[in-house]
């Protein structure tokens, strides 16, 4: 454990990471996300094209977990590894039940996008609408 | 359960040394959880963007295959994986105390920031002269948002480096300077991993 | 890009004109009139006792964590009368305006308050309680308690911990400026949309509750950070996980929560800040927003917001119950377990506060059978709980009494929930009031936790017990209030009430109506009680002991009452769970430490409070459209930020002999509140 | 409905001691047609199901302190905290408890999934077609649309007994919710969008509908009459309602879904209602054309508390 009397360069935090590891880790990311993009003109069916994209982002993620931030469990990452751990699962609750619940929302309150480009339905057609239209007055019903 | 354990004539009640606590890694661990928070930040704005991208939400405009630019896209991926390998390379130098050494790796990262945004801040501004603003369809609005905030944290970490380098030659590596050096390393290295989440996601996927 | 709105607007000003300045409005103007004289007295006794700098040394500028707790419970219980004065004026709308022929008063049709007004009173109702009452209250009681469990010195980051505390200020002063200049939001505390949007919202309301709680929001964030780093980082030595005191654990997994799910409120209002100033299109109907998502958006924070409210309040039962009972609780390690299982199903139960919404039945199967699981671990602690007083040995004091009632409480608001996550109940009662009565159950539950552990760690801060027979008088006040108000609540809900209604059109209601507003009445006469209550206390103030109830059990009680600026003069090692419940067995509570080392402490800044202020004219700028008092309060932020991150801030060190003398000094029944004036370690070592 | 007789615990609440002799008020607790039916249904069991649980808690919340207070120097055990089979048990039974009471709600779920509610296919007879009924909120009323008929109401829902209703529901401008107490599963109309409801009422009868989500100034006064009829009024009073002067086609709507507070919830009958309205409606708002509040129910109590109020009859 080190005080503020000790030179703060010796601290277990600035010691890790080495040229290697980090040049090691900038290749793993480049070349991934590059057969990604490369990836796109094998005109693959989407499924495995997606399944394709999602791996190599991963291995990318992981590779920077490992390599750039440094994650692992020695005493000096152990709390970092920790919260990052517990905080994966709510990046994949949140998007993921959110795309869930709307992909049935979409289907069962959308009308077809298609019906959206039906004619003689334009925006400013009537007078007192439109997004800041001039308002109007209230009617009262007695 | 040590609640049952009886207390001795050497039982230790005070502990004086305990005091000091490490104040880099209780640092480095705040940043961390702030960093953790901003993730969620991102999270938010993927689930929106999820959500605001199907053809439900083009309203007429163009949707993402037409919006993204998948090499011009790829170079940005390289320039802030570049910034990012030269700030780490800068926190090797950090290691043997070699001022002249991590303020170069910090320029070095700078001006790859500033091409990353260069690229960035073209793309958005064709879109608009193309009459494809942020206010012409929610999905627009989403892919201005995403990319904007994303560029907003990159502005804001060239402005901490600026600070920096004023920093180290002013003070040297002090504990101060130093914990706000490793913050900044887990900041970039941050927004490297949400602009590969980017790329992957909206651009990637969104060509498709 | 940018929103041109109609009507005036000038560069100096904004939006902002005399017509924003609600003079004609008598409610309002006798609002004014109140808040003045409050603050004139207030403004005035500080004058005159020329207190000025003594409250910009100790006060404003402080970085100990109890001076800021207190000042955080300070401004949520300001905020809390707020918000009650709130209820008392949509209770009264509610009784003047039932049925078609009620009379009107003020030019309003029915009852006093026009709908405008009305639904202000109600969206400011909700707001203030959550997140510039309750929050507030529960971030103090943490600040204050959690470095004191764990043997702390102070939180981890004491100038964040300014930072945080002026941030809420910010957002709750904008909440109350609005009173005065200009409208509160009318579309909720959840923000309707697209209600909240521009065409149906174009004045300034919607924007003074976005920001507010924009800004609040931010500072809640950083607070958490800070307490999470304290409890993992700062333990005394000897305090290993399965030592920590319950509380302690309670508010780990609140700031967990509050760490990540804040973040997404964020998002959610800067999208609908982008709306409404630069004409995006996320939460319009049209051009291919979804407003679906703002709701899907807000309830990701929201529903974990609820929890994140709730557990600390389960902290304070844990620790009430056991020092009342003279016994451990009952099964520490299922009750962290519960503890943790809440706060992790309750990310994952979001969307039961939108089934009406059209959602596919799967979708909501899974929600709903998510909800119910909540119920399991809230279960467990009722249990763990009630086995804790099993063969305990009770003194029933006020903290004890309000911990009971918030059991029965949790197991009212636990069995209305559980109907409410059936969708097939859901549908009959979603959006009535008996949803409202069921929501002020469990918030109920929480206000018995906070007078819970107002009551019980008083002494700690203030060093004299509060007078026990005036906080009887409040508690029984209180309960009634809140039987009468709530009871019929859900009766009004079953006969088909549904929410925010200014004017209710079945006169059958009348009765239960009637007997709310006497269950206000209660309320009202809570509010004296809990005044007189401190005023005795005051006046009496008789010196309490370190270990102010006698069975107190866990590290705070074991140093001086009211706790010294220091906290411990030594920092000690920790051998148990109940730390001063084992010390006492081994006839070791009156031990004191052989020899004192120096102490590192901070200096006290002044910048927090600046950058408090600051926020708040960033905020108001926004909300006016003053963009150059936005502009110049951002710039000024950063540069004060960046400018402070020059100082070598390095604090001051206090010597043993100083410790050792204050010690003594203590011993002889004196306060050792105020810091000594020393300059910081950077300057002593300049001369 | 076998449970029926359980409604009479509701009598004994003590809420109706305050509600004086009459159980009326109460609409939840007079639950009309087979989904309302079964939401009461499913009220009770699982209000019976957690009563297993919550009445023993609470008699222990109330007993515990009593018994063991220390005047009444009863049992003292100061160290015991932890006891496998109590823990076992608090863990289990709430578990338990739970399992039944998703089960009970993964049923109703589907038994009143309002898109299509179970319980009406065994209970509608499939003789008659579903009433087809389009429900359009504005700012501030009810506007229903039988597409069949071609007529409309606004406030008014009139619905033979006897026939399932299917409803479309949709909003011009802001969020609200379609609520029939008794009658009907609470449902969103939102703009841009249309949701699904459906219900049957076997005997004829008059119902109060509200609107459930806020959504504006003139919120309060959105309620709308529900009368179920028998079949052949219905029949007689759809050829009255085609007889109506008023039309309505778009440009009607539009002059109709102004922003207007229809205080006391009057009625108001159109004939020759354009195909496709319900429709239309749906589009314009994805569209973006909203009906933007007036400044006089939007503005500030600054400028003059009531004025929006002063100019409304303090009686209908």
């Amino acid at each position: 454990m080190s005080t503020h009397h000790a030179n703060p360069l010796d601290h277990a935090e600035i010691r890790q990471g080495t040229v290697l590891r980090y040049i090691v880790a900038f290749i793993i990311s480049a070349l991934c996300m590059g057969a990604a993009m490369l990836a796109v003109q094998l005109k693959l069916p989407f499924l495995h094209y997606a399944a394709l994209v999602v791996a190599l982002t991963l291995i990318a993620l992981l590779s920077q977990a490992a390599l750039f931030f440094g994650l692992d469990i020695s005493r000096a990452q152990i709390w970092k590894s920790v919260s990052l751990v517990l905080t994966v699962p709510l990046f994949i609750i949140s998007v993921g039940l959110t795309v869930w619940a709307f992909s049935s929302l979409y289907e069962r309150t959308m009308l077809p996008p298609s019906g959206v480009t039906q004619p003689g339905m334009s925006a400013p057609a009537v007078p007192g609408m439109g997004p800041m239209g001039a308002p109007s007055q209230p009617t009262l019903l007695q | 359960m040590a609640t049952m354990t009886k207390a001795g004539p050497d039982t230790r009640l005070w502990n004086p040394e305990a005091d000091e606590h490490d104040s880099i890694s209780a640092r480095t661990f705040g940043f961390w959880l702030y960093m953790l928070s901003d993730a969620l930040i991102f999270t938010g704005l993927f689930a929106s963007y999820a959500v605001l991208s199907t053809p439900m939400n083009l309203a007429g405009g163009p949707g993402p295959a037409q919006v993204v630019n998948i090499t011009e896209g790829f170079w940005q991926t390289l320039l802030i994986l570049g910034s990012v390998l030269s700030y780490s390379l800068a926190s090797v130098a950090l290691k043997a105390g070699n001022k002249g050494g991590v303020a170069l790796g910090i320029v070095v990262a700078m001006g790859f920031a500033a091409a990353f945004l260069g690229f960035g801040l073209h793309d958005l501004g064709g879109l608009m002269a193309a009459g494809n603003g942020p206010d012409r369809s929610a999905y627009l609005s989403m892919f201005f948002t995403l990319i904007a905030t994303h560029g907003l944290h990159m502005i804001f970490g060239l402005l901490w480096m600026l600070v920096m380098l004023v920093q180290i030659a002013r003070f040297g590596f002090t504990a101060d300077v130093v914990a706000r050096l490793l913050n900044l390393r887990m900041f970039w290295q941050f927004q490297a991993t949400v602009w590969v989440l980017i790329y992957a996601y909206v651009y990637l996927m969104g060509a498709y | 890009m940018h929103v041109d709105l109609q009507g005036p607007w000038s560069p100096l000003l904004g939006r902002l004109t005399l017509g924003a300045i609600p003079y004609t409005n008598p409610i309002l103007i006798g609002t004014f009139i109140f808040a003045a004289t409050i603050a004139l007295i207030v403004v005035g006794t500080v004058l005159y006792f020329r207190k000025l700098p003594y409250l910009w040394r100790e006060w404003l500028t402080t970085v100990d964590h109890k001076k800021i707790g207190v000042m955080y419970i300070l401004v949520g219980l300001v905020m809390l009368f707020r918000g009650f004065i709130d209820g008392v004026m949509m209770r009264t709308q509610q009784v003047l305006a039932d049925g078609p022929h009620s009379a009107g008063y003020l030019g309003a049709a029915h009852g006093y308050l026009p709908p405008y007004h009305f639904d202000q009173v109600y969206s400011a109702h909700g707001t203030i309680m959550l997140i510039f009452a309750v929050t507030p209250i529960l971030a103090g009681l943490g600040n204050i308690i959690v470095p004191l469990q764990i043997g702390a010195r102070d939180m981890a980051f004491p100038y964040l911990n300014a930072v945080s505390l002026w941030l809420t200020v910010a957002g709750a002063a904008l909440v109350m400026v609005s009173l005065f200049v200009g409208d509160f939001s009318n579309a909720a505390w959840v923000g309707l949309m697209p209600l909240a949007e521009l065409p149906y919202n174009p004045g300034v309301g919607v924007d003074y509750w976005m920001w507010a709680l924009q800004i609040a929001s931010i500072g809640t964030t950083f607070n958490a950070i800070n307490i999470i780093v304290t409890i993992v980082k700062m333990r005394a030595p000897g305090m290993g996980w399965f030592r920590l005191p319950v509380f302690t654990w309670t508010m780990l997994s609140t700031n967990i929560i509050g760490l990540t799910a804040f973040p997404v409120l964020t998002v959610a209002l800067a999208l609908l800040g982008a709306d409404r100033y630069l004409g995006t299109h996320f939460f319009t109907a049209g051009l291919g927003g979804n407003f679906m998502l703002y709701i899907d958006l807000f309830w990701i924070w929201g529903h974990p917001e609820v929890y994140f409210l709730m557990l600390p309040a389960f902290g304070v039962f844990s620790e009430v119950i056991p020092t009342f009972s003279e016994k451990p609780l009952f099964g520490y390690i299922t009750m962290v377990a519960a503890t943790f299982a809440i706060a992790g199903i309750g990310w994952s139960v979001w969307a039961h506060h939108f089934f009406t919404m059209g959602l596919a039945p799967n979708s909501i199967a899974f929600f709903s059978a998510a909800t119910m699981l909540v119920g399991i671990p809230t279960g467990v602690k009722a249990f763990n709980w009630l086995f804790t007083m099993y063969r305990g040995r009770l003194t029933i004091t006020t903290p004890m009494l309000w911990s009971i009632t918030g059991i029965v409480l949790l197991l009212v608001g636990g069995l209305t929930g559980m109907m409410l996550s059936a969708p097939a109940i859901d549908y009959t009662v979603h959006n009535s009031v008996f949803v409202v009565a069921h929501f002020h159950c469990m918030v109920l539950a929480i206000s018995a936790g906070i007078f819970s552990a107002v009551v019980y760690w008083w002494p700690k801060v203030f060093g004299f017990k509060l007078d026990e027979r005036n906080g009887l008088a409040f508690y029984w006040a209180f309960v009634i209030g809140s039987v009468l108000v709530f009871v019929p609540m859900f009766g009004l809900g079953l006969a088909g009430e549904t929410r925010r209604l200014d004017y209710l059109y079945d006169p059958q209601w009348m009765p239960l109506l009637i007997a709310e507003e006497v269950g206000i009445g209660f309320y009202f006469l809570s509010v004296l009680f809990f005044l007189r209550m401190l005023y005795v206390s005051l006046r009496d103030r008789v010196p309490a002991k370190g270990d102010a109830w006698e069975t107190g059990r866990t590290l705070e009680w074991m140093t001086h009452t009211p706790v010294p600026f220091y906290n411990f003069a030594v920092t000690p090692q920790v051998h148990s769970r109940d730390e001063l419940a084992w010390r006492r067995a081994n006839g070791l509570e009156e031990a004191k430490p052989d020899r004192y080392v120096p102490i590192h402490m901070p200096s006290n800044t002044g910048v927090p409070v600046i950058i408090g202020l600051l926020a708040a004219a960033f905020g108001f700028g926004l909300i006016w459209r003053i963009w150059w008092l936005s502009g110049v309060s951002l710039l000024a932020i950063m540069v004060l930020v960046i400018i402070r991150s020059f100082n070598k801030n390095e604090g001051y060190i206090l010597t043993a002999a100083e410790i050792e003398a204050m010690e003594n000094k203590i011993e002889t029944a004196s306060v050792i509140a105020e810091q000594p004036k020393r300059l910081p370690l950077s300057e002593v070592e300049a001369h | 409905m076998n449970l029926r007789f359980l409604r009479y615990f509701g009598l004994c609440a003590p809420l109706l001691m305050l509600g004086g002799c009459s159980t009326d008020v109460f609409r939840l607790f007079h639950p009309t047609g087979p989904v309302a039916d079964a939401e009461y249904r499913y009220t009770l069991i699982l209000v019976g199901v957690m009563m297993l649980i919550i009445l023993p808690t609470l008699a222990l919340t109330i007993i515990f302190p009593l018994r063991y207070r220390k005047a009444r120097k009863a049992a003292y055990a100061p160290d015991w905290s932890h006891s496998l089979g109590i823990e076992i048990a608090a863990w289990g039974v709430p578990f338990l408890i739970t399992a039944v009471l998703i089960y009970y709600s993964f049923n109703g779920i589907y038994a009143v999934n309002p898109y299509n509610p179970k319980i009406l296919d065994s209970a509608a007879s499939t003789a008659t077609a579903p009433l087809k009924v389009d429900v359009i909120s504005t700012d501030w009323q009810w506007l229903f649309i039988y597409p069949d008929q071609h007529i409309a109401t606004i406030d008014d829902l009139v619905v033979p007994a006897g026939r399932r209703v299917d409803l479309r529901l949709t909003s011009t401008s802001v969020m609200n919710a379609f609520y029939i107490p008794q009658v009907a599963a609470m449902m969103d109309a939102m703009p841009a969008m249309y949701t699904k409801d459906a219900f049957l009422v076997n005997k004829p009868g008059t119902f109060t509908g509200f609107s459930g989500e806020f959504s504006g100034a003139g919120f309060s006064w959105m309620h709308f009459a529900t009368r179920v009829v028998p079949t052949a009024d219905f029949e007689n009073w759809v050829n009255q309602v085609q007889a109506s002067p008023k039309q309505l086609d778009y440009t009607a709507f539009q002059k109709l879904a102004q922003p207007t507070v229809n205080i006391g919830a009057k009625p108001s009958y159109f004939s020759h209602v354009a195909p496709g309205l319900f429709d239309k409606v749906v589009q314009a708002a994805m569209h973006g054309v909203v009906y933007n509040v007036p400044d006089s129910l939007t503005k500030g109590v600054a400028d003059d508390e009531g004025k929006a109020g002063a100019k409304a009859p303090a009686h209908s």
